[in-house]
């Protein structure tokens, strides 16, 4: 599917979206129309992982080639589960369906399907813990909110788990803080128990897993990108920058999605770390072991999160490095942020985290040894050490949009803003509503960014679409920041559709092209390769 | 139609059950019957009024006010020390002050001699047309078919618009808590006020109820004060009006005053 | 089951258990004893230990992973203004933020309303009554509760005395009709009227979040006719309430029955806590992503659980492209 | 049990809160107060148990007949006439307002306006009181 | 909304403790008052109201702000005032909710104050002053915050509003009118006794709420980034003008009357106010600076080339606002009472409780003004209608 295939944006949404059909949610059956579902994981990527159930299958198909022992299976993954995990229990037990998360999902602004209400997400899930794990749901079955667990519900369950982007967006507005994507999470680890996954997400795992990035980039082809990434730079700017790469005794490793290797517009960010570092003659080094800060075991089930993850501290630790520095990415910070010194810790091989250039300490960052960028870049602006000329951006009119996790999950909310009101001039916020801890969702994180599931994400993408149409109608925004590799991707199609005629890009591609090199030539377009000044601009 | 008209009216007869003032003699009312009467030695009028007869009430200028004391006692009415305080129903004032707007410049012989510094007895005039009464938003002041201009004490919320719309000063506040400013002997019948309501002389309703003059009425050895019906042509109030020129306070505010004057 | 047959089904189940009640003490049946003295005490044990078991429930799982959910600025470089309430980064921003989320309902006071309109346009309205209507609802069941102490102890503390003289100060009608109990029926109507009339708030409400409004709302109104219509003696009700709180229980004769469904309502109500949504009480103290800090970075946090997994190391990754890594002046580990 | 010390912390408070009635009696069913009622008379205005439950809603009934109808005598449903008064009436057989209306009022902590403007009776022993009553501050 | 009147810079910070201290020292002398009754005030037998009731029927003024901006923007599309609505109604809304709060403190018996619903009577012009200050009150929280939160979103204001608004212009007129009936109704009190007094409200009422308001929007240009523009405040600066002139054109109407006639009833609290009566003269200066003040806010407003310079407007707003205060505030009132109908005379003076409660009624007032008008103006901010056009 692509964007043709959709209708225009006015006719995507209606008035009446919001209105919920007759029929209960409990006897509405599972309908996957196409565009609104993501494909199964290919039997191969499985097998590679060694996960269960691997074979080839489509969700439209009657017979999903479950095992036999399926039920038994997810009953005892949830039994497992609940012993686990306190949140997934307490979330189970106390929701007392206020409704206040109900209009706060993107999916069901821009749906309207019912079942992408959160609390009725966690629902499909809480109703079967309800019948076969409380008393009330025992004795007194549908009364109670209980229901059977059928093979309708496994179906359910795989559409709308998949129909969640995990962004927490409802977690900030729940009175008891229930948190759908550790739901969602719950729900796709018991989907994974029955090999029921998408391939957009496993297929990257499975890469990751063997070469280190999502792309299934050999370090060959690494080093080709990356030097290609310094021919154009010296193209531009006239400055060779150095590319240090698995450097041993390197002062800092640095990590970043791999997505901002080989697509546009996430080389320009590349491109801008290059120069960054290279300005600031820092000793550090990338990895292609460790050539992935995204994780997409995020998307899959705990234990693969931790699968992935490993290469990080591993390679650190066989490189000798200090500390590490990670690029501009959302998920890729959750899992950084909450989950890493927890699972591949303790870092006791580093060291806290200074910066070589200002000396500042970075104290928040004591035990994982891991430093944000634009924590590390908001610092060196704030010390003066960056020649900054603001008016190479000029003709950016820039709007900032807050990844989910950054914001949500680690509340990284000052540092890009800090950067970018020092590197344009024109920067103007969205509406309130839709920024920083209440920002929202580019409708293509968790796995979701795939083109088969177009119509979902556009309609997903709606609330975030809007929000951008309205500073582009109120301010001409013409630029979309963001510090996530996803958003990137994604934000591209949701502009397209939504917004056209703005354009993504990531906070240090801004900061490259007014950052003023040492040595560099008098440029004269920006990293893009586009003129720094407009030509229709020089009649005026 | 005709069935959601019912069922509104149950639900409101369940409300007033609710809500409604006299529910429990209601609900005894259905066991057995209640009666509610005024005592048949009660003393009725149509209307209520008094007749002060100053020529008989010349002893108050040596300090006679039997009166007040008889109705300070009889209703437990405080004297505070403090004039800002003062809670009055009945007491002696100059005739300038009880008659304001009578002027006599050349004042010599009766006017001079007997009444310029003769203190008045005045008190509620329980006017027929009452502005205190007009003014209350809780209907805790009003008047009763018999013409008494009552007060109910436990309605009354002291926002005290009938002070201000009274133009005989006639009303007083409960500023502070009167019970430890009662001088006179308690008496142990009637209840005192609380502080923050508004009180004033009553007629003695509660003794007309029995069968009795008002206490200033009683106590008065002199008989300067007459109390009866005015509508009654044989009461002696209307004899006395009959008999003598009378007048009464601020006739001009058109609020009927119900005490009057015999100069 | 759709939105209308859970309400009724709520609602019947209620009518059914103040019937239930009205049958039992009625003195052709006699079961006095029975509803005054039994069913109580097994409502509160159920009631204590089904909070107890629940929580301990809750303990027994452990906290992997610290996961709390950040709405404002993390703790980073001195320079920038960190949000200790929003994004706590020690025990007082945690014990700030737990008392602004427990005592003032903080996220609630987020709430915003989604409003579509064509031309694919959406808006967010403010929309704070739920908080409101939750604030009251929960303080007025506070106070009356509190208040209630009067009837369950001698001498009855003076915080007690002080809360219901705030409470009844407006002197209206006699006995004085409680502001908080004005104040929840409403409040508990407006919980139970949104449910009804917001269409996708009907949709999503089960019979279990009808039968507690239902059984709340039930046990204010028993308490409000009880006070101020159908009086009962509250001498004898005291006599029993503090019988059941000594041990020494006993059914003092000649209270009305209106005084024996309040309190079977309140039984069942208690009995049904540890066993349904009402456990909110009690969780939201233990949501993880409120309860704790966001100092991932900085504080270690332990899985008890953690586990080794199979990783594809170095060595193997190495070992799967070392030609193409020396090809391309990748530095190696072993030539 | 994980973060064992807040949770039973967190229990023991619970426990404390929820059986407060329970640990604050110590086991005391403190009897309920014996009212004197201060008089040989058999039978109240109205039946017992009715005036145990509704005396209040009767004074203020015969207040409002009194004050606002000027209306105060009461022929109750046993046939005998009552004045309707608080201090006249009701405190001439309840003589003792300590023994009888507070006892039951402070058992139950009820705080009735009522004393505010109506005079209780002298009780034995209060004389001293009632004096103080009158005395000018 | 009301989320961003808990955020702001710290001197609104400190503004906002502030006022909340001024609250609590109110709130504390109100407890004693209501421990030891009225009495603890300077109020008498005689001058039965005082300072509460003066500021009450100063503030039922003052929240006519709402009406002179709403009636030129809504009947005659006046586009100027779109801006500043908000601040005349939220202004409303403080002055109103004062005007409750020292009606409540003025009540002997607070406890009581639901009988005023439970036992309607609409022959006491009080019954309808609660009922059409209630009103407003919640006529202009209901427009001004709908309004407000459909600028916030961007949304067309919903139907039913139209209606309530057009309600809300005659419903302004309303709380002067009543208010001025509370006093012009009673025998015996010569002073208040004129059938212009309604007039006489309605007309210091458009002088000093709109005057209070330039005081604002000039503060707030100084101070924030709202801009009111200076067309808008220039506007008013008009609606004040002729609002004073009619103003002192009715009072001179009133001494006219009275000083012609000669009618002792009436003369007596003239003399009282101007020279003092018996050797009592507490008003005598207090009316001698209202009059210099009232002929100073005059002569600076006449002249437009005064009226519109931005240093002297704020001087001449000043002076109409304390003029007014002192003449509705202070003399209104307590000269009805002074002499009494009895013609005696008694002294008041507003006790150290007294002033407490009424400074923490104020307080309160500039409290909720405070919040509305941070959230009205974040609102703005965010949505770009703060500065100058």
């Amino acid at each position: 599917m692509s964007l043709e295939h959709l209708p225009k944006p006015e006719e995507l949404v209606k008035e009446d979206v919001l209105t919920p059909p007759e029929s209960p949610w409990m006897d509405t059956p599972t309908v996957f129309k196409p565009g609104t579902y993501s494909f199964p994981t290919a039997a191969k990527n499985l097998k590679y992982l060694g996960m269960p159930n691997p074979r080839e299958w489509s969700p439209t198909d009657k017979d999903w080639k479950l095992p036999d022992n399926w039920k038994e299976i997810v009953l005892d993954g949830i039994r497992e589960r609940l012993l686990k995990y306190r949140s997934f229990r307490v979330f189970m037990d106390i929701c007392v369906r206020c409704g206040a998360c109900a209009d706060k999902c993107h999916f069901y602004i821009g749906s309207g399907d019912p079942k992408n209400m959160p609390v009725l997400r966690a629902e499909l899930l809480r109703s079967v813990y309800r019948k076969d794990f409380t008393a009330l749901g025992k004795i007194f079955g549908q009364l109670a909110g209980a229901r059977e667990l059928t093979y309708d519900v496994i179906k359910e369950w795989f559409y709308y788990f998949y129909q969640c982007t995990e962004c927490r967006r409802c977690s900030v507005f729940c009175p008891y803080g229930i948190d759908t994507a550790e739901i969602t999470m719950m729900g796709r680890e018991l989907l994974h128990l029955l090999g029921l996954g998408i391939n957009w997400a496993m297929e990257p795992v499975a890469n990751c897993y063997r070469t280190g990035n999502h792309l299934g980039i050999p370090p060959h082809g690494l080093i080709d990108m990356w030097e290609f990434m310094v021919d154009d730079i010296e193209d531009i700017t006239g400055v060779k920058v150095g590319l240090p790469v698995n450097k041993k005794g390197a002062e800092i490793l640095f990590v970043t999605p791999s997505g901002d290797y080989f697509a546009d517009p996430g080389t320009y960010t590349c491109m801008g770390y290059l120069m960054l570092f290279h300005e600031l003659g820092l000793d550090y080094t990338w990895s292609t072991y460790a050539s992935e800060g995204g994780n997409f075991g995020l998307f899959t089930s705990h234990e693969m999160i931790k699968r992935l993850n490993a290469k990080i501290y591993a390679e650190a630790k066989r490189l000798g490095v200090k500390y590490i520095i990670g690029g501009e990415c959302g998920h890729m910070w959750r899992v950084m942020h909450q989950y890493m010194d927890t699972m591949n810790g303790p870092a006791d091989f580093l060291e806290e985290p200074v910066s070589p250039i200002t000396g500042t300490k970075f104290e928040n960052c004591k035990t994982t040894k891991m430093v944000h960028i634009t924590e590390f870049t908001s610092d060196l602006i704030k010390h003066g050490k960056l020649k900054l000329d603001k008016s190479r951006n000029d003709k950016t009119i820039t709007t900032f949009h807050d990844s989910c996790n950054p914001a949500r999950a680690a509340g990284i909310l000052e540092e890009p803003r800090y950067i970018l009101r020092n590197v344009v001039d024109n920067f103007h916020e969205m509406p309130e509503n839709t920024i920083r801890e209440q920002t929202f969702c580019c409708a293509g994180g968790a796995g979701l960014g795939n083109d088969e599931n177009i119509e979902m994400r556009m309609r997903g993408g709606f609330p975030r679409g809007n929000a951008v149409r309205h500073v582009v109608d109120k301010h001409q925004v013409n630029r979309l920041t963001c510090m996530c590799a996803i958003d990137r991707a994604t934000l591209s199609a949701l502009c397209e559709y939504w917004a056209p005629d703005v354009t993504v890009g990531g906070i240090h591609e801004l900061v490259a092209n007014a950052m003023i090199m040492t040595g560099e030539h008098e440029r004269t377009v920006d990293l893009r390769g586009e003129p720094l000044i407009p030509e229709e601009d020089e009649d005026v | 139609m005709d069935d959601a008209r019912r069922r509104f009216l149950k639900i409101a007869g369940l409300s007033v059950l609710g809500l409604g003032i006299k529910p429990v003699t209601d609900a005894v009312a259905t066991a057995g019957e209640v009666e509610i009467t005024s005592s048949p030695n009660a003393l009725k009028a149509k209307r209520w009024a008094m007749v002060v007869d100053i020529k008989k009430c010349l002893k108050a200028k040596k300090g006679c006010k039997e009166c007040v004391i008889a109705c300070n006692t009889t209703h437990n009415v405080p004297e505070f020390d403090n004039p800002k305080d003062e809670v009055k129903w009945i007491w002696l004032t100059s005739v300038k002050h009880a008659f304001p707007d009578q002027e006599s410049q050349y004042a010599e012989g009766y006017y001079k001699d007997t009444l310029q510094d003769l203190p008045f007895v005045v008190l509620c005039n329980h006017c027929d047309n009452p502005p205190c009464v007009r003014v209350c938003p809780v209907q805790a002041t009003f008047r009763r078919a018999d013409g008494i201009v009552m007060m109910d004490y436990h309605r009354c919320i002291g926002c005290r618009f009938c002070m201000a719309a009274c133009p005989f000063g006639a009303r007083s506040l409960n500023w502070r808590d009167p019970r430890p400013f009662i001088k006179t002997p308690l008496n142990r019948e009637y209840p005192t006020r609380s502080r923050g309501v508004v009180e004033k002389c009553t007629f003695c309703d509660e003794r007309l109820a029995k069968g009795l003059q008002p206490a200033c009425v009683a106590a008065c050895k002199d008989k300067a004060l007459v109390f009866g019906d005015v509508e009654d042509p044989n009461s002696e109030v209307r004899e006395l009006l009959r008999k003598n020129p009378s007048i009464r306070r601020k006739p001009q505010l058109g609020t009927h005053p119900q005490v009057y004057y015999i100069l | 089951m759709n939105a209308w047959s859970s309400l009724f089904a709520s609602l019947f189940a209620v009518i059914g258990l103040v019937i239930i009640a009205l049958l039992g003490v009625a003195p052709a049946v006699g079961l006095g004893t029975l509803f005054g003295v039994v069913i109580p005490y097994v409502a509160i044990a159920v009631f204590v230990i089904g909070i107890v078991v629940r929580i301990l429930q809750w303990a027994k799982a452990p906290v992997p992973f610290r996961i709390p959910t950040t709405c404002g600025q993390a703790k980073s470089l001195p320079w920038i203004k960190a949000d200790n309430l929003e994004s706590p980064y020690n025990i007082w921003g945690v014990i700030g933020r737990m008392f602004l989320e427990v005592v003032l309902f903080r996220s609630l006071f987020r709430n915003t309303r989604a409003e579509v309109a064509d031309g694919a346009v959406v808006r967010y309205a403010s929309a704070k009554w739920l908080w409101l209507g939750g604030i009251l609802f929960h303080y007025s069941l506070l106070t009356i509760v509190v208040r209630h102490i009067r009837f369950f102890v001698e001498p009855i503390p003076s915080f007690v005395a002080l809360l219901s003289s705030a409470d009844g100060f407006f002197e209206i009608l006699v006995p004085t009709i409680f502001l908080t109990d004005i104040a929840f029926v409403l409040a508990a109507s407006y919980l139970f009227f949104r449910r009804v009339f917001i269409p996708h708030m009907r949709y999503i409400s089960l019979a279990n979040d009808y039968f507690p409004l239902f059984l709340i709302l039930g046990i204010g109104i028993t308490g409000i006719l009880m006070r101020n219509v159908w009086k009962v003696d509250l001498l004898a009700v005291k006599e029993l309430a503090m019988g059941l709180f000594s041990f020494h229980p006993t059914v003092p004769p000649g209270i009305g029955s209106i005084f024996f469904v309040h309190l079977f309502l309140v039984s069942v109500l208690l009995a049904y806590f540890p066993f349904s949504k009402l456990l909110h009480a009690p969780g939201v103290f233990l949501s993880p992503t409120r309860n704790m800090a966001n100092n991932n970075r900085m504080v270690r946090h332990i899985n008890p659980w953690n586990y080794p997994v199979k990783v594809h190391t170095y060595e193997e990754y190495e070992n799967d492209f070392r030609e193409k890594m020396k090809e391309a002046g990748i530095p190696v580990e072993k030539e | 049990m994980y973060n064992s010390g807040k949770i039973i912390i967190g229990i023991i408070i619970f426990l404390v809160l929820a059986t407060f009635p329970f640990w604050f009696n110590r086991g005391v069913a403190q009897a309920p107060p014996k009212l004197e009622v201060g008089t040989q008379e058999k039978q109240c205005v109205e039946s017992t148990p009715f005036m145990k439950a509704n005396h209040m809603k009767l004074l203020v009934d015969w207040r409002d007949y009194v004050v606002r109808d000027g209306k105060r005598e009461y022929t109750s449903t046993t046939g005998k006439k009552f004045d309707m008064s608080l201090q006249n009436t009701c405190m001439k057989c309840h003589t003792q307002k300590t023994k009888f209306c507070d006892r039951c009022h402070d058992y139950v902590e009820v705080a009735p306006t009522c004393w505010d403007c109506h005079i209780a009776p002298v009780e034995p022993g209060q004389a001293q009181q009632a004096k103080a009553l009158r005395s000018s501050n | 909304m009301l989320e961003k009147a808990l955020t702001g810079s710290r001197s609104y910070k400190v503004w906002i403790v502030v006022l909340l201290a001024i609250v609590g020292i109110g709130f504390v002398n109100y407890l004693r008052q209501l421990d030891y009754g009225l009495g603890i005030t300077g109020m008498s037998r005689d001058v039965s109201w005082g300072l509460y009731i003066g500021q009450f029927t100063f503030l039922v003024g003052v929240a006519a702000s709402a009406v002179m901006l709403v009636l030129p923007y809504y009947l005659h599309n006046y586009k100027v005032f779109g801006k500043i609505t908000i601040l005349g109604e939220f202004l409303a809304v403080a002055s109103v909710t004062m005007c409750l709060s020292f009606i409540i403190v003025d009540l002997g018996k607070p406890q009581r104050a639901f009988n005023v619903l439970l036992h309607p009577t609409p022959n006491s012009i009080l019954f309808w002053d609660m009922v059409v200050l209630n009103g407003y009150l919640f006529l202009n929280i209901i427009i001004g915050w709908t309004l407000l939160g459909c600028e916030r979103r961007g949304a067309p204001p919903p139907k039913w509003v139209k209606p309530l608004i057009y309600l809300s212009i005659p419903w302004a007129v309303s709380i002067h009118t009543v208010t001025a009936f509370l006093y012009a109704g009673l025998p015996g009190r010569g002073f208040w006794l004129t059938a212009i007094m309604a007039p006489r409200f309605l007309g210091s009422a458009f002088a000093s709420g709109p005057s209070l308001l330039i005081l604002f929007c000039l503060f707030l240009r100084k101070f924030t980034k709202f801009d009111a523009g200076w067309e808008a405040i220039s506007s008013l600066a008009k609606i004040v003008t002729y609002a004073m002139l009619v103003s002192v054109f009715f009072f001179l109407c009133e001494l006219f009357t009275v000083y012609y006639s000669q009618i002792p009833e009436h003369i007596l609290h003239f003399n009282y106010l101007f020279q003092g009566l018996h050797g009592h003269s507490e008003l005598t200066p207090w009316m001698w600076i209202c009059i210099v003040l009232a002929l100073v806010a005059v002569g600076l407003l006449i002249n437009p080339k005064w009226r519109n310079n931005e240093k002297i407007l704020p001087i001449a707003c000043l002076c109409v606002f304390f003029s007014l205060w002192i003449e509705k505030g202070i003399a209104l009132v307590l000269t009805g009472f002074i002499p009494s109908p009895l013609e005696t005379i008694t002294r008041y003076m507003p006790t150290p409780t007294e002033l407490a409660i009424t400074l923490g009624i104020w307080g309160l007032g500039f409290l909720v003004l405070s919040v509305l008008y941070k959230v009205a103006l974040t609102v703005k901010e965010q949505t770009g209608d703060s500065a100058s056009h």
